[in-house]
């Protein structure tokens, strides 16, 4: 290409104290293609883009090379600069003289040496740059929330608030979710529902909102502004615009032995049934692995009581398919299962419980109507062992690596209300580490030890053997006295680990949104885009991401729907035109390119191709550009380099390689 | 006629090349081609049939023809030399030999190439009647005796001797200058040997091949003949044959970026690979079919056509031993041949 | 002095085939000994003594022949440091730095309850050896 | 040793945009020195590394060629470090196996907060093809001159 | 196979026709029950033809072709990558007891041959009887055949429709040991091995073109666009550069037919770069034979969170 301009900044003395910018100035002219070159001061500056405007305006250039700072700093500054003077913005390259430079190396003649090596290679590459017109794709104006717990109802909340559709899609029959299972919340002692129902209850007023409960993700398709998604809406037997939420038909049903999700299996629950009282919406399911009807055909109970005629024992699954521009995970947590950790007793003994069965035990409406007794006989207890860590902070064999970062309040928590509302009993907390980052956290830490008296116990919880007489004898360690303590306990309250919700993986595959080892979904940069995910268009909300408490959820919620609201903001979406893209001619319509493609945006199509002169039908391979990240995993697979990478062709990336090697 | 025990052969070749290039049929990892003699060269004047014919002293398969390179910014050409040096090709057999008789058609003729016409000139060929001819050998239908191949110097092989003689002025000079190896021998010997050379001739399976029909005219007829849609399908277009061929003289002229210039290069093409005449507009032949025909309709009709009646064929069958399908001339001429009944 | 400490606790975590950098403190060995009161140098201290490279001391202590070797702390310990194995471990240099032996091989079958781990099995005869 | 400090390596270093690049840019804001001779190439992601520029660079004079890349599970566009780690295994593997000395050839996984471990490693890679000498069995006759 | 083409369920058959020489039958199309006479099968017949049914595929009609068990392999691969239509093979798998290298029976001192007995199929295939202008002259038929036979990846055909004659057994080497032995080499002595045998190299493209996953439209080094159009082997370099390039870009794809081997006219050892990636891709990522079946992940196309890294040895 003939018509290269360059451009040398000196970036005040940055670049100019260690390579002699005239002399990079000199070597440029001389490689082909250039036509001018220069240096200024500062090649950012208004006067130095200035310059290069009217350099390319007077000279008529066809491409420009700065040799600048790193193009992460200037790249998209040139850009505008050479668009504003009417080059198209892509025939801009940038040979980074600062970071990868002058920065490092003290020796003039090296420096200056190796800017000139640079700057031939952008040269080089700039000369086979082609302009690219970026593709614009339309937004539609509507987010879909994955999960209905607090973090997937506040960031509709405030999305619908801003004036946008929002759809929350929910697995179980309620929205709620696990904030709904608690009994009060830490630092404030506030009652969890108290906070927790009226935004349910916003939710589901909303004009904006529109509720999916008892359904899920099925299919995901389309891209950034233009998902499309299949939602399965399982069938609930009951007609929702019918049913008044009166509940007898859960009085009547004759089937009870299941047991009750909401209360953490410790009561049950009939086959028809809404998870609990204040679920919304206010109509139940019916569970059909449990109702006789469904199974057998005979019953048809809840039929007969039901004055509003809603029961519908046909109904089937149901799939709907709506378009989103934007797409929330919030799709929580569950408690992890505790079988690599026998040591604790769990299944040996319906005394030793997790703390959220404890939430539900102390809740007024959980299954001991909030009085604190022992599920195997009934009885106060008299001493509580509470053992912190379990399944966290754990070699991967035994549990998770991470720290669950709720566990420490919680268990504050119920030790305090346990001292308050029976002061008679003993509360132990074994402990590894007490970790107490937060606003009020360690205050109120220090009230359970203080004020309550709780007995904080430095040292691991070694075993818990249920004894012949009901009692559980704790064998611990105080690691401070350097004792070991063998304690005879009524009730031990483990504070098992959290885990993102299983069904992650799943949405996380539709999606191609990235987790981790653990099955955290990834964030686009753990620190500067901490609720967005690598894939455009997806964000993240509440514990998916990582473990968080209330308060810290419901600020992501929020940064999220800002994240979204920003995005719906717009009516069109500029497409990043550096895609790959296939000669047709050559492709031999094989498939390994679509098999690395992680965004799907490789398809084939039966065309008819006019191979010089020979018009025959073949299985060729089409990129959806707006799918196309340009990763470029494609280009690499394909053998006969039919697939190629605009703004990083084969052919510039060689013609770099052939300048920096000369 | 001179000759020369073959235990002292050794301690020739050695001789002649240290005083000039010298090449010979060498072995490299269990094939012999022509290579430059030096000390540890496997000499191999037993196998018949080199994998590449002799052609490529001459032609090789790839030469540089000029260098261009930049220095601050200027341009600077630079040509490259032609052979300057004398050398010898020892062990040439009669139907390579006639190959360059058929490249000296085309290269020596103008516009003539000099790079060619140096190593003609430089060059002093040594040639060999053949022991033991093989099956895929025709040379014979060409009108080509391999029991008294041409060239300046030729060698017969018998038992524990080389005989030899010498054929031109180049030849004499080279007899005289290795005549401290070189004992005289006796015509008589040398009769006998051709004449059973000749006897095996007249054995070959390919013998009775006729090219009757080929006579450099009904060009339409051949070319526009149906035959070849079957003859080509089994060909899979890759160069092997046109490679090993002594006759083959397309080549193609390449520029090389060398990071500093460019170096213009030519190399060997093939009539068979798909952008051979690729041309800005495209190719004009787009089919595998008319690369399959002009290949043979080159060999047996255009070449005898332009000269003389020779062909550019001399039935060497290394395309027989080599073709990865099978496919070759003498199934070409016998289709024709059967086609004509 | 100080190169053959480092030498003498890498050869622990050598022999033990554990990483006592891994260990958080939290004691769940020292919970779960059985033998922890006998012990002069508690089972989560063997873990910091390798650490802060003081094998010495490990090899004079009394708790390398009170050590049951029924690795319940290597069972539970949560990180996998395997404390159990450090024990085992500063004891086989014990042994091997008093050399000597007061089993005669051919007294052991004798000696030999069917129904023990093969594991504790062998610990007892390092154990018992001296 | 005065061979080897005469002799200057041509290191070309191919780096993805979104962790090794921006690692290299940190490296020059920290000033953390590592020798002129490694020359960056910036791709999109490690996977669009064709084998075909690895043996170009070599061709065309190269004494060393590094690819650096997101750690495996960080990639931006999620899995193209994993194909490219594949790729490079066997393409090493075959250069091992043809004799081609394996220090001139390396992977290295560093993200846009390891300025230093990019430091790091292009010391001690410009190191090690420096005691490997020139580049004599793979490249171009024609590039040497 | 007459039947089948007088009865219309196949428009032609893709077999081999008997060669002028005793050793040189070619791949052909038949249309006729008549021009079936010509028809060969015999050990001589190596010739894949799987290769042939990418072309097939655009022709009306179906295609008889037949397939050895080897074979069969490249037709499955082909049809994993939308290359063949299966619909329109109709696949005869063909027993094979071996097939010969006439290279191999010519290194042994064989010249001016005029007839070859004892590679018929239905024979026991143990002893070649060869008649030649310089006399009788015998050899086994197992030192003629092909050094893929040896390796043989055995008697089962991965695909058919009908099968037809027996197999033999004719594995008796393993198949990575000249690998392993190469492996073993020092770098000096590998780098003079491959330059020894790639010196021959004459860039004739038949490995390229004989092989079923080289099928590209068109092969990057034919093609512009990564400037890396060679045609002649100008410096020791390109031969390296191709021949590193085209087995990686068979990686994961290459069934190890051996056809490259067999057609190489300097008797190259092609195969050993193949066969170098598929015996890592078996130690690294899991044994994995192309061609086996359509639905397994090609090893380039796929990863595990933990695969080693470049360098590692497992």
């Amino acid at each position: 290409m003939h018509g290269i301009g360059v451009f040398v900044c000196h970036c005040g003395s940055n670049i100019a104290a260690t390579v002699d910018v005239k002399k990079v100035v000199e070597m440029a002219r001389l490689e082909p293609g250039v036509v001018h070159a220069e240096e200024y001061q500062y090649m950012c500056s208004e006067a130095g883009q200035e310059r290069i405007a009217t350099a390319i305006r007077e000279k008529n250039l066809k491409g420009i090379v700065v040799c600048s700072c790193s193009p992460r700093m200037h790249e998209a500054t040139f850009r505008k600069c050479a668009e504003k003077a009417g080059l198209n913005p892509y025939m801009v390259e940038i040979a980074n003289l600062r970071e990868q430079c002058s920065w490092i190396h003290k020796d003039i003649e090296e420096g200056t040496e190796k800017a000139v090596i640079l700057a031939r290679a952008a040269i080089a590459k700039v000369s086979l740059n082609t302009s690219l017109l970026p593709g614009e794709s339309r937004v539609t104006k509507r987010a879909l929330v994955i999960g209905g717990g607090i973090a997937g109802i506040q960031t509709a909340l405030d999305i619908a608030d801003a004036g946008y559709e929002v759809d929350i899609v929910e697995k179980t029959p309620s929205i709620g979710g696990k904030m709904a299972q608690l009994d009060k919340t830490f630092p404030t002692l506030d009652c969890s529902a108290c906070i927790l129902t009226p935004k349910m209850v916003d939710a589901a007023a909303h004009e904006r909102i529109n509720l999916y409960t008892y359904s899920e993700i099925e299919k995901v398709s389309g891209f950034v502004g233009d998902f499309t998604v299949d939602i399965r809406k399982k069938a609930r037997y009951v007609n929702m615009d019918k049913c008044t939420g009166c509940g007898v038909c859960m009085e009547k049903c004759p089937s009870k032995k299941a047991l009750s999700e909401f209360n953490s299996g410790l009561n049950n629950r009939p086959a028809i049934y809404t998870p609990f009282a204040q679920a919304i919406p206010n109509v139940p399911v019916i569970d059909p692995t449990q109702c006789t009807k469904l199974k057998t055909g005979k019953c048809g109970i809840c039929e007969r009581f039901c004055q509003a005629g809603a029961i519908d024992y046909t109904q089937k699954d149901e799939i709907v398919t709506r378009k989103y521009g934007a797409i929330v995970v919030a799709t929580g947590f569950e408690i992890i299962k505790l079988d690599n950790l026998e040591e604790y007793a769990y299944s040996q003994s319906k005394d030793v419980i997790t703390s959220l069965e404890l939430e539900r035990i102390m809740n007024a409406a959980g299954p001991t109507k909030g009085h604190l007794e022992r599920l195997s006989d009934g009885k106060a207890p008299k001493n509580i062992v509470f053992v912190q860590c379990v399944g966290s902070r754990c070699d991967e064999s035994k549990g998770k690596p991470y720290c669950s970062k709720i566990c420490c309040m919680y268990t504050a928590k119920h030790a305090m209300l346990i001292r308050d509302k029976y002061p008679d009993v003993n509360v132990t907390v074994f402990y590894i580490d007490v970790r107490t980052p937060g606003k009020n956290f360690d205050e109120f830490y220090r009230r359970a030890v203080e004020e309550y008296g709780v007995n904080y116990v430095k040292g691991q919880v070694g075993k818990v053997a249920p004894q012949p007489d009901g009692s559980l004898l704790v064998h611990g360690v105080d690691l401070l006295d350097g004792k070991q303590l063998k304690i005879s306990a009524d009730m031990v309250v483990l504070a098992a680990a959290v885990e993102p919700s299983p069904s992650v993986r799943k949405i996380a595959t539709m999606l191609t949104a990235s987790i981790d080892t653990n099955n955290f979904l990834t964030e686009a940069h753990p620190k500067l885009r901490p609720v967005e995910s690598p894939t455009a268009g997806v964000f993240l909300s509440g514990i998916c991401q990582g473990p968080k408490d209330i308060p810290e959820t419901v600020s992501q919620a929020g940064a999220a729907a800002v994240k979204v609201v920003g995005l719906l903001a717009k009516d069109k979406l500029l497409t990043n035109p550096c895609t790959a893209k296939p000669d047709e001619l050559m492709c031999n319509g094989c498939g390994s390119c679509a098999n690395v493609c992680p965004y799907g945006a490789i398809s084939y199509e039966v065309k008819e191709i006019n191979d010089h002169g020979i018009r025959e039908n073949r299985r060729v391979a089409v990129v959806n550009s707006a799918l196309c990240q340009g990763c470029g995993a494609c280009t690499v697979t394909c053998p006969s380099g039919t697939m190629d990478l605009q703004g990083f062709s084969n052919r510039q990336i060689l013609a770099e390689v052939d300048a920096i090697c000369r | 006629m001179k000759k020369i025990t073959k235990k002292d052969l050794a301690a020739l070749l050695r001789f002649i090349g240290e005083n000039e290039a010298l090449y010979i049929p060498g072995r490299v990892s269990g094939q012999t081609n022509y290579v430059r003699y030096n000390e540890n060269t496997d000499v191999d004047l037993d196998t018949l049939k080199t994998v590449k014919s002799a052609k490529e002293v001459f032609f090789p398969q790839s030469e540089t023809l000029y260098t261009v390179k930049t220095e601050d910014g200027k341009y600077r050409i630079s040509q490259e030399e032609l052979q300057n040096e004398e050398f010898v090709l020892f062990g040439v057999k009669a139907c390579d030999m006639k190959g360059i008789e058929v490249l000296d058609k085309v290269f020596l003729s103008e516009p003539v190439d000099t790079f060619y016409k140096a190593r003609r000139e430089k060059g002093t060929i040594v040639t060999m009647a053949c022991g033991e001819p093989e099956e895929s050998c025709f040379c014979k239908v060409f009108g080509i005796d391999c029991a008294e191949p041409q060239g300046d110097v030729t060698l017969w092989n018998f038992g524990n001797e080389y005989f030899w003689k010498a054929n031109t002025e180049k030849g004499e000079a080279l007899t005289e200058k290795c005549s401290s190896f070189l004992k005289d021998g006796d015509e008589a010997t040398v009769d006998a040997i051709k004449n059973a050379i000749r006897t095996v001739v007249e054995k070959l399976p390919y013998m009775n091949l006729s090219l009757e029909g080929w006579d450099g005219t009904k060009t339409e007829e051949k070319f526009n003949s149906p035959v070849w849609e079957e003859l080509y399908k089994p060909c899979l277009a890759c160069g092997t044959c046109t490679f090993v061929c002594p006759t083959c003289q397309c080549y193609d002229i390449k520029d090389y970026n060398t990071g500093k210039g460019v170096q213009r290069y030519r190399c060997w093409d093939s009539c068979m690979y798909s952008d051979f005449t690729m041309m800005a507009h495209g190719n004009n032949r787009t089919s595998q079919l008319q690369r399959y025909r002009q290949r043979f309709m080159h060999k047996l009709v255009y070449f005898p056509a332009n000269n003389d009646g020779m062909y550019s064929c001399v039935g060497c069958g290394r395309c027989v031993d080599k073709c990865p399908a099978s496919t070759n001339i003498v199934k070409v001429i016998k289709a024709f041949q059967k086609e004509g009944k | 002095m100080e190169a053959s400490k480092k030498r003498q606790s890498e050869m622990v975590q050598e022999i033990s085939g554990t990483n006592p950098l891994k260990c958080m403190k939290c004691g769940k060995c020292s919970a779960s000994c059985p033998a922890y009161e006998k012990m002069d140098i508690k089972p989560h201290q063997f873990v910091s003594y390798v650490i802060n490279e003081d094998v010495e001391a490990l090899a004079k202590c009394d708790s390398l022949w009170v050590c049951l070797s029924c690795f319940a702390c290597v069972e539970r310990c949560p990180r996998d440091v395997k404390p159990g194995k450090i024990v085992d471990a500063a004891r086989q240099l014990a042994v091997r730095q008093k050399g000597g032996s007061y089993l005669v091989p051919d007294e052991i079958p004798a000696l030999v309850d069917e129904d023990l781990p093969q594991q504790l099995l062998v610990s007892a005869f390092r154990k018992f050896r001296r | 040793m005065s061979m080897n400090t005469e002799f200057k390596p041509k290191i070309v270093a191919f780096c993805c945009n979104w962790c090794s690049y921006a690692g290299a840019d940190l490296a020059g804001s920290s000033r953390l020195a590592y020798p002129a001779d490694v020359k960056i190439i910036r791709v999109p992601c490690s996977c669009r590394v064709n084998p075909m520029f690895i043996l170009r660079a070599f061709e065309k004079g190269a004494d060393g060629v590094i690819i650096c890349g997101c750690h495996p599970g960080d990639c931006h566009y999620s899995t193209g470090n994993y194909y490219a780690r594949r790729r490079m295994t066997l393409l090493f593997s075959m250069l091992d196996y043809m004799g081609i000395e394996r220090g001139r050839t390396r992977v290295e996984w560093v993200s846009a907060a390891e300025g230093v471990k990019f430091s790091n490693t292009m010391n001690e890679f410009v190191d090690a093809v420096r005691t490997l000498g020139p580049n004599k069995r793979l490249g171009d006759l024609r590039c040497k001159d | 196979m007459k039947e089948l083409l007088q009865d219309g369920t196949v428009n032609r058959v893709l077999g081999w026709k008997k060669g002028d020489l005793p050793y040189n039958p070619e791949p052909a199309f038949f249309k006729s029950a008549e021009e079936l006479d010509e028809f060969i099968y015999d050990g001589f017949c190596g010739a894949n033809l799987s290769k042939y049914m990418i072309a097939a595929s655009a022709l009306e009609g179906k295609t008889l072709v037949l397939l050895k068990p080897c074979d069969s392999y490249s037709f499955v691969q082909l049809m994993k990558e939308h290359r063949v239509d299966r619909e329109k093979a109709y696949i005869i798998g063909v027993g094979c007891k071996g097939k010969l290298d006439i290279e191999r029976i010519k290194a042994e001192g064989v010249k001016g041959i005029e007839s070859i007995s004892g590679a018929e199929i239905d024979g026991d295939c143990s002893t070649l009887k060869i008649g030649t202008i310089y006399g009788e002259k015998e050899v086994a038929y197992k030192d003629a055949m092909l050094e893929r036979c040896h390796v043989c990846k055995g008697k089962e055909h991965r695909i058919y429709d009908e099968l037809m004659l027996e197999s033999a057994d004719t594995l008796d080497s393993g198949r990575f040991e000249a690998v392993e032995a190469i492996e073993n080499m020092t770098p000096e002595q590998k780098f003079a091995f491959f330059k020894n045998e790639l010196s021959k190299c004459i860039r004739c493209n038949a490995c390229r073109n004989v092989c079923p996953a080289c099928s590209c439209r068109k092969c990057v080094f034919d093609s512009t666009k990564f400037d890396s159009a060679q045609k002649a082997n100008v410096d020791e370099f390109e031969e390296k550069m191709f021949h590193i390039i085209r087995a990686f870009h068979v990686a994961g794809r290459c069934t190890d037919c051996g056809e490259c081997s067999r057609v190489c006219p300097q008797g190259i050892p092609l195969h050993l770069f193949n066969r170098k990636f598929i015996k890592d891709i078996n130690e690294y990522y899991g044994e994995y034979q192309a061609g086996n079946n359509v639905e397994d992940e090609t090893p380039l196309t796929d990863f595990t969170f933990d695969d080693l890294e470049p360098g590692e040895r497992r």
